[in-house]
């Protein structure tokens, strides 16, 4: 079932469609679907952009990690964990996460585990760029 | 007697690597040392990553390593070392 | 902020992309969506396609009270509930829901929680019809 | 002295709509009425939905109504009753 998932580190824009559609099938009845999205302010801080920066052949094998701790948690039919790096303008997705599985409850705790482990384990960075011009290394509080 | 050394690659990301000025370097260290000796070792020679030294992970070909691990390390020649700041993805 | 809710009932196949996209904002970090799938099978049954019916006006009054619950219960930005009615081939989706919200918490359990609802409160019914012919008027167990 | 008696709305869906062979109806109903005898008024005229009586839920302008309810309904002329079988959206 592994051969169902698919991570991926992209500097492309990320399209919301395609990757729910890695994860349908047709014994599927439920596909969940998570974007984080760069937000504009930080505090009291306009924020203009992110700038994400990853170790990629690690970062994507921690994210297959993630597929594996998820099937021994769950019953998913597919798996897709895409995140972009580069630049990433205000109200574009960051990172998609999308699972499908036979009923609904399955993907839906299986998106949420995966968001909150991805932050704690993938090693991908981001740095706010704010209207002043001035920046910031984020820092995963959860 | 001292442990023989081995070169081995170190690759920076994010703060460490603005803080270093460069993606990757080579360091020699002893082919057996602790965890808190490769910290050490990787501090002596980029001093200017002190200042978040406590917040750095590192990763030995590309797998997380514990820093108070007490369990010795052993090092080959081309080991991938990665200095890991904070991490903030998602 | 209940203006920036749009519930609707709808023969049209519906697009995850457009969903997502009434949801986005600037001040949201996260956006979850779940879609409810037609699966190929019940039983050891062959299913061709869900063919769905609902009492329209009530369907959307009560999906109307799904959004002023989750208001209650979560701090989210915007709600999108949208569901289809008539035949619903394998693999399409009867229902999407987006919820987006500043931290990823509020919105994935603001999903989670309207999917559930939304099958126990909502009046819409599909019947399933099979390979041989024969159909069923479905009941929502849960 | 009987209840006076309005004319109001039926709508039929799914399962009752198929065991009946219509979406819409009109009965005439007391204006005063209990739940229960709301669900009894119908079935004496749709028989037809008596083998699903057990499951049917009711709703009186797009409001559900719970059968077992002891206060009494006042209907007015033109109210709209949709007869709910088990719910299956999602």
């Amino acid at each position: 079932m592994s051969g169902e998932d698919v991570v991926a580190i992209t500097p492309d824009k990320l399209n919301v469609e395609e990757i729910t559609e890695m994860v349908k099938c047709p014994q599927a009845g439920a596909v969940t679907v998570f974007l984080g999205t760069t937000r504009d302010n930080f505090e009291d801080k306009k924020v203009i952009k992110l700038e994400y920066e990853a170790y990629v052949p690690m970062a994507e094998a921690e994210m297959r990690k993630l597929c594996h701790q998820i099937r021994e948690k769950w019953n998913v039919e597919k798996i897709a964990i895409i995140h972009r790096i580069g630049i990433v303008p205000v109200m574009d997705a960051s990172v998609i996460i999308a699972v499908s599985s036979v009923h609904r409850k399955e993907s839906v705790e299986a998106v949420h585990y995966c968001i909150d482990s991805l932050k704690s384990s993938v090693p991908i960075w981001k740095k706010e760029v704010y209207g002043d011009g001035s920046c910031n290394w984020k820092e995963n509080k959860e | 007697m001292e442990s023989a050394e081995v070169e081995v690659r170190l690759l920076f990301f994010a703060k460490s690597r603005e803080l270093v000025g460069r993606k990757e370097d080579t360091i020699k260290l002893p082919i057996h040392l602790l965890p808190a000796g490769l910290w050490e070792g990787i501090l002596a020679k980029h001093p200017c990553l002190q200042p978040i030294s406590d917040n750095i992970t590192i990763a030995l070909n590309q797998e997380y390593i514990a820093r108070e691990e007490t369990e010795p390390i052993v090092l080959k020649e081309g080991d991938e070392i990665a200095i890991i700041p904070p991490l903030s993805g998602g």
